[in-house]
């Protein structure tokens, strides 16, 4: 089914598997690979992992049995992709990591480290409330790696202010709804003693943005969160979210499938491990995010 | 027949069971925090709750007919996004994305039931098939992204308050009247039981047991509808992945209120405290700030030990 | 304790909720004798058989089994003692093999937990043949019809060799053949020692098997006679407190218009059955258990698809695909199987008899529950239906009080044309002569009756005109007066 | 009765109608894509539907007596941590982790049975109960994170080969065989038909019913254990979120292979037929590198198709 150049040659195909495109950030992702792709010229397979590392080691056997001439692996796992990896590599097939990174050391890597998120956010917290204060945490789904190096970013941040008390820590895993409940709830039994919000991510900070406007204690309470989805810009532009913490969707899928065709055409690749930082969203550089 | 004879006197028991399982935790939680006995609070609590609450009345009509149905979580999203696609400020009319979304859930229903009924293949795997299509129609018509920038009339119906009372709540009352009335008081009610007693007498007793079903699942499908709308508005966003295991929350619901899964049996007042219990736990385990891990294990303890109050689901 | 009874039961009481089904009963059995126990629905005999097999608990009293005091808590214990019953209601386990049924529990094994499937097959078909009944035995139990699986569960009851064996109502989804054959097996079982309980309504079977008779009435114990001293009427007698002269009070009604015929009718199960029957005429149905008469019955009601034939309601031709059409031209089928399709069990007694004539009370959408509920308790009144209440789910009332419920559902739509599908299968004699008078009743009336019945006497009985019945065609027509048993059964079986 | 008839008709066809669903969806896939029928490929294939494969043959065993178990994907995760917690390099023996990972599951299944048993409570509220306590479980033992750095030995078990076939898929034939022979040749096996056959009757067969049902439980709460030992192993670490909603995907298969959830009803070879067809979709559709949304969809309505082929469902 491989489509060929006029001149007959083959088409490099790039098999990819991504950690969900229920995610609004990892389909900004995949679109950001398919554009480059298409420029580009190679076919670019796209599988969803729905969030579970063993369909995530499936679908890269699966490539493997194409015989596919590159893999771009945005993994579940740290640890439990990993297994892919050393498939790819043991089949002499390229892999590179995009997004988030494994265990497993792949042929190439175009992402960020999640813990920076959790201390960018959580300095700015940290600067809007002058280092005194007491916050709630609203964590992604337990157990999952964005969730925990966010929260361990966050931690590292914290243990620089012991003036900061954190109230309470819950999942919402990552569900605007859920954190809306949560967050109203906490309304409940901390009241007006609540002066920030650490959300891992826009969707979750969102909701807690809601409940908090419906309670009337916007005003008093910071929020912050993750992501930079097209919502929360706005938010952050109309000054309801305090901040949010944008990763270059664009940059990590077009960095990723380049490296990747460099890979296959054997070309030298001068870096190897291209780290595209997080970058602070505050009300006065939104602008520049929300063309993007 | 013992069985039978347990299961008498434990109906008389159980008429009260699962209300004494659900005043016990309100107790126990009044006393844990001084935040949970609040007219605040309880509001937030029937708030919080609608979503399912509405959800679980739709299933208790359908698994009164002995059937179920696993696709409410995705009915919520796929409805949700395409009432939210139609509800952008400045382009239809509120009544536009309302009617859209129910009819939405309304053809799901009817398309479940049609399946059932003539196709003759079991609910549960209808319904979980239904589950995967629907959630990928969902993500398809809003390109796997959230739907949002929604006009404030839309937001009204999840964040509005009528009379100091928030419309979610409004919503459910109405849904509680209407469906208590529809099982109890009318002639389809009737036949919806009895077709979950015994299909066979029922349709010897001259009742059009496929239209009954369908009647039920088009039900089912309108109030997730009705509860997919609600959310959106509430979240202001119509979210692809929205609903995920809602069915679960629903139906757990609906057994805890004592309706039996082989059919023939329930309540919609049952149905209603079980979706209160279930309110109240999450609420509860909240306020007191249960570790996220420790939740979930109290939460089943809960709930399996409130249904062991309740003999009615002895099997 | 005298050793000669094998089993004694002394003070022994039971009660339901609204209901004392068992009240201080005692009962001597001997070994290589039947004991029969009879009395009226709801008297208490399956509940107090229930308790000796080990599925209910008595509230007090005790029982003697081989001298011992007994009281098992389950049934499982119950058969390892040497006690085994044949249950009033089927029990069948519909998706296994006729052999697994019958020894199901009792499998026999290659080694321990392993089934021997070539032994457990040959055991079968060895019992079978032993006992006479014509079943394969690797079908599956629910492609039987009921006679047949009745057969199956009788065979179940003697394959452990059992000490004693209670059989509650085992005649009363079977015909007379059938009935012959038991009575063989149970001859035989005495001749080797074993005690026997045997429950039926019927009579005549009472007084030709039985050596003892027990009478049950509202749960008390009421008399225990030879059966040598008794007959018809003073067994009547002691059953239901009064002399009921003439059970079939059978009155002459001249035919009217003809209501309902089928030409050349063809289905599942029966071909080219074609009859009329008229206002004020009782049609008896007979034949042998799986003759097809229910189906045929069956596809009338609209319940099964017909492959060919046509109908005529009062002479204007008809179609009738759905229970609904047929009860919408006035045709009411009281079916011979009151858990399948007579009744929902999990509902109400108020609740069955309303089912399909909701309309009676309520706009055909609202229901006026104070109309419902009076023509509950009218009907649950008129038929006599022992039950705490309307609201009691109908799931524990006895097997013939669930009878009349059918009944009292069935009729309250005032059909033209009513089909008896086996109308007093395990109904009482005081219960049985109120149906047949109903039946007079109705044909007096103007309404025309069907009444399928494997019970000869019934058929001569109560039939102006009988139709005989053999694998699905219609073999004999006889007129009521000329017809006997013999002739019957000549027609019947060919 | 005639119902009667007509399901033994179907039971006819319906023996063979699964197998032609199957049969049929393969060939359609080996002529969309040349990838699909390779040995390497199926090989795949089978390596990748052990884990459900396990998972499905487990809970046949409960749904033939009557009820459900809900509670699988967790128990994957909970016995997933647990055994991997014994499995880091020269620290335990593999017999360790292997046996301690399946008493837990053991452990699980029997308490599911019990409270279902004893507590007379629905199978479905018990199990889903269990569903979040033993999540909670396995987030409290992980304390919320992967449990890695495991044993090769113990990594073997997921990632080997044993005569070029991988373990897996040599443990799934063994369960596989072992299931058949339990449910087709014993006594046991017997009376779990029995019992969900009919259970009033199974009773005054002087079958412990109670008994057969806790041995249902607890071998499909052993097997979910192998399932996520399996898994651990094959993802090289015990993941706390691992088997998200693997128990629908198991039940699926379950229903799809002809058992019925009334029980009674049901085969080993059905519900591994069933698993294949899963299996099949999940592989064929990424081989066709089809969208993931409309993957979603796709999968449902060959679900259902497979099924309406397969007349044993009929209700
Ligand atoms: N499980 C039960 N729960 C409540 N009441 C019951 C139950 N079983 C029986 N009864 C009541 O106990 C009484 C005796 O019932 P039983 O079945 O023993 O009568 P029976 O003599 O067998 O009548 P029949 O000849 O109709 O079978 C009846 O009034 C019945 O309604
Ligand atoms: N559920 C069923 N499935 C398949 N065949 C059936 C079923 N019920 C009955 N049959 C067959 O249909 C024929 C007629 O059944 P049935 O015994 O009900 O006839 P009948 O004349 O009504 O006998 P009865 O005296 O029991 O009323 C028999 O051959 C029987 O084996
Ligand atoms: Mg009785
Ligand atoms: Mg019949």
């Amino acid at each position: 089914h491989q489509q060929t150049k006029s001149n007959g040659e083959k088409l490099p195909v790039i098999g990819a598997s991504m950690l969900s495109l229920q995610s609004e950030f990892v389909v900004n992702v995949k679109d950001a690979m398919e554009a480059r792709a298409k420029e580009k010229n190679v076919e670019l397979i796209v599988n969803d992992a729905q969030r579970t590392a063993e369909k995530q080691v499936q679908q890269i056997e699966t490539f493997i049995s194409q015989k596919v001439d590159a893999i771009i692996l945005n993994p579940c796992e740290v640890e439990a992709s990993s297994p892919a990896i050393a498939k790819a590599k043991a089949a002499g097939i390229p892999i590179i990591n995009v997004n988030s990174e494994t265990s497993a050391t792949p042929d190439g890597f175009v992402g960020s480290r999640d813990e920076q998120a959790g201390e960018i956010a959580m300095e700015q917290i940290a600067k809007l409330l002058s280092g005194k204060g007491n916050i709630v945490m609203i964590d992604g789904y337990m157990g999952q790696a964005a969730q925990i190096k966010r929260a361990i970013g966050a931690k590292n941040i914290l243990a620089k202010y012991p003036d900061i008390k954190v109230l309470a820590e819950q999942t919402a895993e990552w569900d605007r709804a859920k954190a809306m409940s949560l967050m109203e709830n906490w309304i409940q039994s901390y009241g007006n003693k609540i002066n920030a919000v650490f959300a891992h991510n826009d969707e979750m900070g969102m909701g807690a943005l809601q409940a908090l406007e419906q309670a009337k204690l916007k005003d008093k309470v910071i929020v912050v969160s993750i992501d930079a989805i097209a919502d929360a810009l706005q938010a952050v532009k109309d000054g309801r979210l305090d901040a949010t913490v944008f990763q270059d969707a664009k940059g990590q899928g077009a960095g990723a499938v380049d490296m990747a065709l460099q890979l296959v055409k054997k070309q030298p690749v001068d870096n190897k491990e291209v780290f595209i930082p997080f970058q602070l969203v505050t009300k006065e550089n939104v602008d520049g995010f929300m063309k993007k | 027949m013992i069985a039978g004879k347990l299961k008498q006197a434990s109906d008389i028991i159980s008429r009260y069971g699962i209300f004494i399982a659900f005043i016990v935790l309100c107790i126990l939680l009044s006393l844990a925090t001084p935040h949970f006995l609040t007219g605040q609070n309880l509001l937030i609590i029937l708030r919080q709750v609608s979503v399912n609450g509405i959800l679980a009345i739709g299933v208790t009509f359908v698994i009164i007919t002995g059937g179920i149905d696993l696709s409410l979580g995705s009915v919520v999203a796929l409805t949700g996004v395409v009432a939210a696609g139609f509800a952008h400020p400045g382009t239809y009319p509120l009544i536009v994305p309302l009617l859209i979304g129910l009819f939405t859930g309304v053809v799901v229903g009817l398309i479940n039931g049609l399946v059932i009924t003539l196709g003759r293949v079991a609910p549960f795997i209808v319904t979980l098939g239904m589950m995967t299509i629907a959630r990928g129609l969902a993500l398809v018509w809003s390109d796997g992204r959230p739907v949002s920038n929604l006009s404030p009339a839309f937001n009204f119906i999840g964040g509005g308050d009528w009379l100091y009372i928030p419309v979610p709540i409004l919503l459910f009352m109405l849904v509680i009247v209407v469906s208590y009335i529809l099982l109890n008081n009318t002639t389809i009610g009737r036949y919806i039981y009895a077709v979950g007693g015994n299909e066979q007498a029922a349709k010897a007793s001259g009742i059009r047991v496929n239209a009954v079903k369908l009647f039920a699942y088009i039900i089912c499908g309108g109030l997730a509808a009705l509860a997919g709308i609600v959310l959106a508005s509430r979240i202001t966003t119509g979210q692809p992945n929205a609903g995920i295991a809602y069915e679960l929350d629903a139906i757990a619901a609906v057994v805890i209120g004592g309706t039996s899964l082989m059919g023939g049996r329930g309540t919609v007042t049952g149905t209603v405290v079980g979706v209160l219990i279930i309110g109240v736990i999450n609420n509860g385990l909240d306020l007191l700030n249960v570790s996220s891990y420790y939740q979930q294990i109290i939460k089943g303890v809960i709930i399996i030990g409130a249904v062991l109050l309740d003999r009615r689901n002895a099997k | 304790m005298s050793e000669n009874y094998l089993l004694r039961i002394q003070h022994l009481s039971k009660s339901f909720p609204g209901v004392k089904a068992l009240d201080d009963i005692h009962l001597d059995i001997e070994a290589g004798k039947v004991h029969a126990v009879m009395g009226e629905n709801g008297a208490g005999k399956s509940t107090l058989m229930k308790i000796l097999i080990g599925m209910m608990t008595p509230d007090s009293g005790s029982i003697f089994f081989k001298g011992e005091r007994i009281s098992f808590h389950s049934v499982h214990d119950a058969i390892k003692a040497g006690l085994s019953m044949i249950h009033q209601e089927l029990l069948p386990f519909p998706d296994l093999t006729v052999a697994e049924n019958i020894f199901m529990g009792r499998e026999p094994r290659l080694f321990p937990g392993w089934i021997n499937r070539n032994k457990l097959n040959t055991d079968a078909k060895k019992l079978m043949n032993r006992l006479g009944i014509p079943v394969k035995v690797n079908r599956k139990m629910n492609t039987l019809s009921i006679a047949e699986m009745q057969m199956v569960e009788i065979a179940k009851a003697i394959s452990n060799n059992a000490a004693l064996i209670i059989m509650d109502e085992p005649t009363s989804a079977i015909s007379q053949k059938e009935v012959d054959t038991l009575f063989g097996i149970i001859r035989e079982l005495t001749a080797n020692g074993v005690a026997v309980i045997y429950i039926s309504h019927k009579m005549d079977e009472v007084l030709q098997i039985a050596d003892t008779v027990t009478v049950l009435r509202d749960g008390k114990w009421i008399a225990t006679k030879a059966a040598a001293e008794l007959n018809k009427e003073s067994l009547i007698n002691m059953i239901v407190g009064r002399s009921l002269d003439n059970i079939f009070d059978k009155k002459q009604i001249d035919r009217g218009e003809v209501l309902l015929s089928v030409k050349n009718l063809s289905g599942n199960g029966f071909k080219n059955i074609s009859f009329d029957v008229c206002a004020g005429e009782i049609l008896g149905i007979a034949g042998l258990m799986g003759a097809g008469r229910t189906e045929i019955m069956r596809a009338i009601f609209g319940l099964d698809k017909i492959r060919s034939g046509s109908f005529y309601f009062k002479g204007k031709q008809v179609k009738i695909k759905s229970p609904g059409a047929a009860m919408a031209l006035g045709i009411g089928f009281i079916s011979e199987d009151r858990k399948e399709t007579g009744l929902v069990l999990s509902a109400t007694v108020k609740n069955n008899i309303t089912l399909s004539a909701l309309n009676q009370c309520s706009n055909n959408y609202i229901i006026g529950k104070k109309k419902e509920a009076k023509i509950a308790d009218d009907q649950i009144w008129k038929f006599n239906i022992k039950t705490p209440g309307r609201n009691q789910v109908i799931n524990y009332l006895s097997g013939g009080n669930q009878q009349k419920v059918v009944l009292a559902k069935v009729l309250l739509r005032d059909p033209q044309v009513i089909i008896f599908d086996e109308p007093t299968r395990g109904i009482d004699i005081g219960a049985k002569a109120e149906i047949y008078r109903m039946m007079t009743g109705l044909a007096a009336t103007g309404k025309a009756i069907i009444m399928i019945s494997s019970e000869l006497p019934e058929v001569l009985g109560m039939s102006d005109r009988i139709l005989v019945v053999r694998n699905g065609e219609i073999t004999g027509e006889i007129d009521g007066e000329g017809a006997t048993q013999e002739n019957i059964m000549q027609y019947a079986m060919g």
